[in-house]
């Protein structure tokens, strides 16, 4: 199966394994992920103000491409599917913004099928695992399961929230992460605190404040007996890091691992 | 495919006759032309001898007459063409007549002319016209004989046939067939992509050459109430002639809809209609209607199915979710 | 020819105020038919009344219409009325000038204009009206009470009382409902079992009530005076004729861990057991999914300990079959789920806990005895954080939760926070609170003592989080009033999770065709003034499934949808509604297409001989309609072809005389 | 602001956010799940109620509105579906569409960095605090 | 005393309203004063089921200008299943009126319970809009009635 792609600016650069590691494993697993070709930055958040368009247009843009190719439209970074699946839903949902947008997106003279409705089916590279590959294949595709280990899922805010548009799963108690944890053979650390936010952008202006989130984070998943976090954010990735001792690391790494891709 | 001849039909009426296995036939009687042929009930073997005829005409489907022949002493015999059958089982659904006094002869049918078909290709003097194999030959005082491929010049009802079994019968003559996949909803969805515009001045032309003869109503097997509402002034539909254009549609849809689930698609309504008004189309609609919402249905194919208008679902569709274009919308 | 005389209210301004009831009453006395045509205040009032009584005497009026309200209201007052003046009930139709027309439009020129027209359409339909007569049908004595909890006993004790046979179908092994459940009651403190068990065994002793316990109701048939219902008694493996509730049993079947329902899965019991030591019947029950005789054939331990011999394995479901007059229901209520509510951690820590939870931890007969403990740890709670309004009060469109008030929250809250503080004072309670609804008798009282004396930390605001972090549960909250976000380090946190009906009721409303609303809760025939009774004839409603309710209301409601029922199996016989469908046999077919649709299975064939205009004879099939079961909904009539069934009140015609009149 | 600019400015603001401040019941449960309540002048729940009670001026002048990590919890968990974090950056955008009104700007930027930092942070960044 | 523009086109709509829920819920409109256009006038029956086609046929010809057949939810029939045969019914009709060229748009069938005043008064207003956008009717009328 074919997928498209959109890695977004961070996982071109400072988070290359992320990256990387989603690549080399889905093809093991048999997909194969066609990066969308000069897709522009999604721009990092959403902006819910509805008059706002041209700060969605290089989603739609990424959108409407894989409409084209008749593929799914997959990302790995938390922050780049919340700006693609919220956009995708304001053009679903919001008429008066969709045929703004497409007035921006079409050239003049193209025809009006060219427009973009929303069509796309948008997945986190975590549901692609969950519902077009299965966590059942993939705990039969791993060869160094990470038996012994106590990871403690890390979603933030980005992949969940607002659930009403997002809808990958229970906001309040998701389990995807968990359930991948559990298919590459490791124990998943529950701990109430994976849902809340590391900080965010506001760590530019403001680094105490996601210092304190951070570690109430890092605290609260060390209280229940995480050895390790595991994240699809390199935004989160990096509060976690700056504030506390335990490890974060990308979950295509631990995938990559399980899979034997990579050594520990 | 195999036919059966006058001649098998005849031996069979008259030693189920003499036998008194049945008291009266009821078949088809000759008339003066070729293609003029009439329903009729025969009471001796002389009588069959004389005037019984079965040929390429006799397209009359006799589960209707039934209704009175039933009311008569002793039992009659009835020939069942496969659309016949469909619409016996319904009659008997309906608890129309008494079973007991029918012995059913199944006849297979791969085709039946009818009175237009066979004038446009012999728009005058025709003086013969019979089935030979596949072709179809005519006669005229004017051209001597012409062939015609007999598939090819069927009317659209027999074209399109839905089914080639005799689903009930005593009896079989012949070899039965199968029930078709003829694609006979062709037309139903080619209007149904119209506009409404389109369909309203299509069916506008069509129904205006009503001429309230009734002859559809009065030939529909499925129309069989002792009272016609559209002979009873309490109905509030009642009318006899065309004042308006409002009472072609009134009568139109009303007749369609009283027998929407219970209509067999037999086509004797297009059939008889003396202005060649398409009126199968409207009860096609609705039997496309009904397959489509509440899963395919054909009235007649059992005795003692629920018609789909007096039976339910709770997860039927929605009212609004009517279609379009051919499609679920 | 008709003669009608049209009666135009004004309702006061009701209707005066958006339709000039004189224009209306001027412009429909030229109608066909209509010889009086008068306006007046109020015609549902005595002198109103007295009008249409002299009109019809003095103008020899056959026919009545009356503009006015609904026909809801008051088409039976009229209906009355014109019995009174010696004309037939059903020659009264009413055109509703107030709520479909004075109440919703504003112009009075535009509501004159529909005013009239309504006139038109009912002076049309009374033009074609016939005298009709109600058939009577018997009315069975006997009563069905749905639901053992609070509601259903006192409804049962009180119809029983009365002298009328009842039968009480509860679903559990036991009736006694939530109420069983509960540890003290507000704001009186009594104990909840102290006042609920001597009423159960009243309930077990009446000689007039049969209870059928770990029983659901399967098929129910007939109409008002006359249902027919099937009741299936599900096999609790034990002979209830037999056992004597001894409990040896209880004690000695080995397989001890079954969740114990009764304490919300806080404990254990054994695969037989008896619910609680109350419990009536006190009889033991078999739970078959954790017995191994009955998964497979090996024990039978309670079957050697047992000496009368109740045990019976091969014990089958049992149909009861019976005919009731009236039918209670009082299916009660259940707490929400929460898994949908994780921000409040209930999935992720056994210290948090919904309110039903906490009165079983703090009953003395519940899994600790009444010792106030955190069941994660077995120690006892400092710090108690209570959280108001779980899942109620949300958003219509909500994805969770519940749009209305649960109602009881806030004064059990007040109680189990004011209970802590008494019994352990010690411990530190925080309420969060959006508003406190103290509405009852002596209930803001309540609440103050909680504050006042027993000092209860009330907080205006919400929790938003809480957070299981090693032995405590970190609650972030907002505190509305100093304006600050709190951070509490809770032992123990109760979510008052919102109450919705139980899930036997929609399945119940569906058999018994009463009417619900959007959140399942059975709907009265009016809200104010017919609030125990169901839209459909002879179906009473007591207790929450109508509504949450607190138990004084429940007991009040129970007993007001008693004496309904009783009112109604006093009378020997019912007049039934004449409005019934009538087949024409001369045009029936005899197709049989009006009985498929038929949904009480009302008409019936036979065979007739007609003689027919050419002077023969022929045998018909014809359809004959029952008029004591037919409901009169009409569908036989739309699937008749020939047009030969109509429905008296509204028929064929009469209904097209209106569109003709609208359309005019 | 004039009264008229005021009220204009009110209706903006719910259009553009959507969110219909009547509908909140004054629970406070969106400023008790706030991760940056402490960090902010005004809080969720005062947003909802300022904007309703059009007293606005002083949310447009607060730094509160940069404040807002936009976790959309209290989007998630408001019982009635107000959705406060929409009403925030409603009023953010209002800000920043005024001339001159960027909270962060260009120069700004490298002093900020460490050489951790994503580009995530500053593209997001620059969307929230820059018109 | 007119208020209203003459020459505006006010459509006729006939409503016909089961007795059990959306009788109600046109009574609970008024309770609560949530208005509609007065085009719309109600017919009350004891059951949607009760609706024979020939009454829609009817209003079309007296001079109806759309028809609405209001009914309880589908499941909460207070006779069981008579909404259940009405679906059935009117989706067939409206399929075959529109079949027959006349505007869907003018039929419609809507569940409106008791409890739905609010929803009675929206949907009432839509059709009324929706009906009076189309104007006239023009493909079903018989204009031996319009004279």
């Amino acid at each position: 199966m074919k997928v498209s792609y959109f890695p977004g600016c961070t996982l071109k650069t400072k988070a290359k394994q992320l990256d990387d590691y989603a690549r080399s494993c889905a093809e093991v697993l048999g997909i194969k992920m066609e990066e969308i070709p000069n897709w522009q930055c999604c721009g990092g958040v959403f902006n819910t103000s509805s008059d706002e368009i041209a700060t969605k247009l290089s989603a739609v843009r990424a959108l409407s491409y894989a409409e084209k190719q008749g593929q799914p439209l997959i990302s790995v970074c938390s922050a780049c599917h919340n700006v693609l699946k919220q956009t995708n839903h304001a053009m679903q949902t919001d008429a008066v913004f969709a045929s703004r947008v497409n007035h921006y997106i079409t050239q003049p003279g193209q025809a009006a099928a060219q427009a973009y409705m929303g069509n796309t089916q948008v997945y986190h590279y975590l549901e692609l695992l969950r519902d077009i590959i299965g966590f059942d294949r993939i705990r039969d595709a791993v060869k160094k399961p990470l038996t012994g280990k106590k990871i403690g899922a890390y979603y933030g805010c980005l992949m969940l929230r607002p659930s009403s548009t997002m809808k990958m799963d229970d906001a309040e108690n998701p389990r995807i992460m968990e359930d991948f944890i559990r298919a590459i053979g490791a124990e998943p650390v529950i701990y109430a605190m994976r849902n809340e936010c590391c900080g965010g952008y506001v760590t530019m202006e403001d680094p105490a404040l996601s210092q304190k989130k951070s570690t109430a984070i890092l605290r609260n998943a060390e209280a229940n007996g995480a050895d390790f976090l595991i994240t699809a954010c390199p935004l989160c990735k990096y509060n976690l890091d700056k504030n506390g001792n335990i490890p974060v690391v990308y979950f295509t790494e631990l995938l990559a691992r399980a899979l034997g891709i990579v050594e520990a | 495919m195999q036919t059966v001849t006058r001649e098998q039909l005849l031996s069979k009426a008259v030693s189920l006759l003499s036998s008194g296995t049945v008291n009266r036939v009821l078949g088809w009687k000759k008339g003066d032309f070729a293609y003029d042929v009439t329903p009729s009930v025969f009471e001796t073997e002389s009588e069959l001898q004389d005037s019984f005829v079965y040929n390429i005409f006799c397209s009359a489907n006799f589960s209707k007459y039934l209704i009175s022949e039933t009311q008569k002493e002793g039992r009659v015999l009835v020939f069942l063409k496969p659309c016949d059958s469909y619409s016996f089982n319904q009659l008997l659904t309906e608890h129309r007549f008494d079973r007991e006094r029918v012995y059913a002869v199944g006849i297979p049918c791969d085709g039946m002319m009818d009175t237009a078909s066979v004038k446009a290709l012999a728009p005058d003097g025709l003086t013969h016209a019979v089935r030979d194999g596949e072709q179809l030959k005519i006669s005229t005082l004017y051209d001597g004989e012409t062939s015609f491929p007999f598939a090819k010049v069927l009317p659209d009802r027999c074209k399109l046939c839905k089914s080639k079994k005799v689903v009930v019968y005593d009896e079989m003559l012949g070899t039965n067939g199968d029930i078709t996949d003829a694609p006979r909803f062709e037309e139903v969805v080619r209007l149904e992509n119209m506009t409404e515009e389109e369909r309203y001045t299509f069916w506008q032309k069509e129904l205006s050459r009503c001429i309230r003869c009734n002859a559809c109503r009065d030939v529909c097997p499925a129309c069989t109430c002792e009272k016609c509402v559209f002979d009873n002034p309490a109905s509030g539909v009642e009318n006899k002639a065309i004042d308006d254009p409002f009472e072609e549609k009134l009568f139109h849809i009303i007749r369609a809809f009283h027998v929407a689930g219970r209509c067999t698609d037999c086509g004797e309504c297009s059939r008889v209609c003396p202005q060649s008004i398409p009126l199968h189309l409207l009860n096609r609609k609705f039997i496309y209607d009904i397959d489509r919402n509440y899963g395919e249905y054909i009235a007649g194919a059992e005795e003692g199915l629920r018609a789909p208008l007096v039976d339910y679902h709770t997860d039927d569709p929605e009212t609004d979710a009517v279609m379009e274009g051919g499609q679920k919308q | 020819m008709q003669r009608i005389g049209v009666f135009v209210c004004w309702c006061g301004s009701n209707i005066a105020a958006t339709v000039d009831v004189q224009r209306v009453a001027d412009a429909v006395r030229s109608e066909p038919g209509v010889v009086f045509s008068v306006d007046y205040q109020y015609m549902c009032s005595q002198a109103g009344q007295s009008m249409i009584v002299d009109a019809v005497k003095e103008h020899q009026l056959t026919g009545l219409v009356i503009c006015s309200c609904s026909p809801r209201m008051h088409e039976s007052t009229f209906r009355k009325t014109a019995q009174l003046a010696g004309i037939n009930p059903y020659m009264v139709e009413i055109a509703n000038i107030r709520e479909q027309c004075s109440w919703v439009h504003k112009d009075i020129f535009i509501g004159t204009q529909k005013a009239i027209t309504l006139a038109k359409a009912a002076i049309a339909k009374v033009n074609l009206n016939t005298p009709l007569t109600s058939g009577e049908s018997k009315v069975t004595k006997r009563a069905l009470v749905i639901g053992g909890g609070i509601a259903g006993i006192q409804s049962a004790l009180d119809i029983a009382d009365a002298g009328f046979p009842v039968d009480l179908v509860e679903k559990e092994a036991t009736i006694g409902g939530k109420m069983a459940q509960l540890d003290k009651t507000f704001p009186t403190l009594d104990c909840a079992a102290c006042i609920l068990t001597p009423k159960m065994v009243d309930v077990a002793q009446h000689e007039n009530i049969r209870i059928i316990s770990h029983a659901q109701v399967e098929e129910v048939g007939g109409f008002v005076g006359n249902f027919h219902v099937k009741i299936r008694k599900k096999a609790r493996f034990v002979d209830e004729s037999i056992c004597t509730g001894c409990g040896l049993c209880t004690e000695k079947c080995p397989q001890k861990k079954v969740p114990n329902a009764f304490n919300l899965n806080m404990d254990h019991h054994r695969a037989i057991y008896i619910p609680f030591a109350q419990a009536v019947p006190k009889v033991a029950i078999i739970d078959p999914d954790y017995c191994s005789m009955l998964k497979n054939g090996k024990c039978g331990v309670c079957a050697k300990v047992c000496s009368v011999g109740a045990i019976d394995y091969q014990q089958k479901d049992e149909i009861i079959e019976e005919d009731y007059g009236a039918i209670v229901t009082a299916t009660g209520y259940n707490p929400i789920s929460l898994e949908k509510y994780d921000e409040y951690a209930y999935s992720l820590s056994k210290d948090v806990i919904t309110s039903l939870e906490f009165e079983r931890l703090t009953n003395a007969a519940g899994p600790t005895q009444g010792h106030l403990i955190r069941p994660s740890d077995g120690k006892q709670p400092h710090t108690i954080v209570f959280v108001q309004c779980v899942g109620s009060r949300c958003a219509a469109n909500a994805e969770k939760g519940k749009e209305y008030c649960s109602k009881i929250c806030c004064m059990y809250t007040a109680k189990h926070a004011m209970l802590v503080r008494d019994k352990y004072p010690d411990t530190e309670v925080y309420v969060f609170y959006i508003d406190v609804r103290t509405p009852g008798k002596s209930f803001d009282e309540f609440y103050r003592r909680a504050v006042e004396e027993y000092g209860v930390h009330y907080i205006k605001g919400m929790v938003g989080k809480v957070i299981p972090e090693g032995n405590t549960l970190k609650v972030q909250a907002s505190d509305l009033l100093m304006n600050k976000q709190l951070h509490i380090d809770a032992d123990l946190v109760v979510l008052a999770a919102a109450i919705e009906p139980d899930r036997s009721a929609r399945p119940l409303a569906t058999m018994l065709t009463a009417s619900m609303d959007t959140n399942d809760f059975f709907t009265e025939a009016h809200p104010k003034l017919r609030p125990v009774e169901s839209p459909t004839a002879g179906i009473f409603l007591s207790g929450t499934c109508q509504g949450p309710k607190d138990i004084p209301e429940t007991v009040s409601q129970a007993s007001a949808a008693a004496a309904k029922v009783i009112g109604l199996l006093c009378k020997n016989t019912l007049k039934g509604n004449p409005c019934v469908a009538v087949s024409d046999e001369m045009m029936c077919n005899g197709c049989s297409s009006c009985a498929n649709v038929c949904p009480y299975g009302a008409i019936t064939y036979e065979s007739k001989e007609f003689r027919m205009p050419d002077r023969t004879t022929r045998m018909r099939r014809v359809a004959k309609v029952n008029p004591a079961v037919c409901q009169g909904c009409g569908c036989c009539t739309v699937a008749c072809p020939s047009g030969a069934m109509d429905l008296d009140g509204f028929k064929n015609q009469q209904i097209m005389a209106e569109v003709d009149a609208i359309c005019k | 602001m004039e009264k008229n600019d005021i009220q204009n400015t009110v209706k903006e603001i719910i259009r553009i956010s959507g969110v219909n401040p009547k509908k909140c019941i004054k629970c406070g449960k969106c400023s008790g799940t706030c991760p940056a309540y402490d960090e902010m002048e005004y809080h969720p729940h005062q947003f909802v109620s300022m904007v309703d009670m059009g007293d606005i001026e002083p949310l447009l002048e607060s730094p509160s509105i940069f404040k807002c990590l936009s976790c959309m919890a209290c989007v998630d968990r408001c019982p009635r579906g107000v959705e406060p974090a929409k009403l925030i950056e409603a009023i953010r955008s209002v800000k920043q569409r005024m001339q001159g009104s960027n909270h962060m700007k260009p120069d700004d930027i490298p002093a900020l960095l460490d050489e951790e930092l994503p580009q995530q942070a500053i593209v997001s960044a620059l969307r929230k605090y820059m018109k | 005393m007119q208020i209203n523009n003459t020459t505006e086109f006010r459509p006729k709509i006939v409503a016909f309203c089961c007795n059990w829920c959306s009788y109600a819920g046109a009574d609970l409109a008024g309770n609560n004063r949530l208005s509609y256009p007065a085009d719309i006038k109600i017919i009350r029956v004891p059951c949607s089921c009760r609706v024979n086609p020939t009454f829609i046929l009817r209003a079309f010809q007296r001079g109806a200008d759309g028809v609405i057949l209001c009914g309880c939810h589908p499941g909460d029939c207070h006779y069981t299943s008579g909404n259940y045969y009405t679906r059935r019914r009117m989706t067939l009709l409206f399929s075959m009126m529109n079949y027959l060229g006349i505007e869907k748009e003018r039929t419609r069938v809507e569940w409106v319970s008791a409890a739905e005043g609010a929803k009675f008064a929206a949907v009432m207003q839509d059709f009324a809009q929706t009906v009076a956008a189309l104007g006239e009717s023009k493909r079903l009328e018989d204009l031996r009635c319009k004279q």
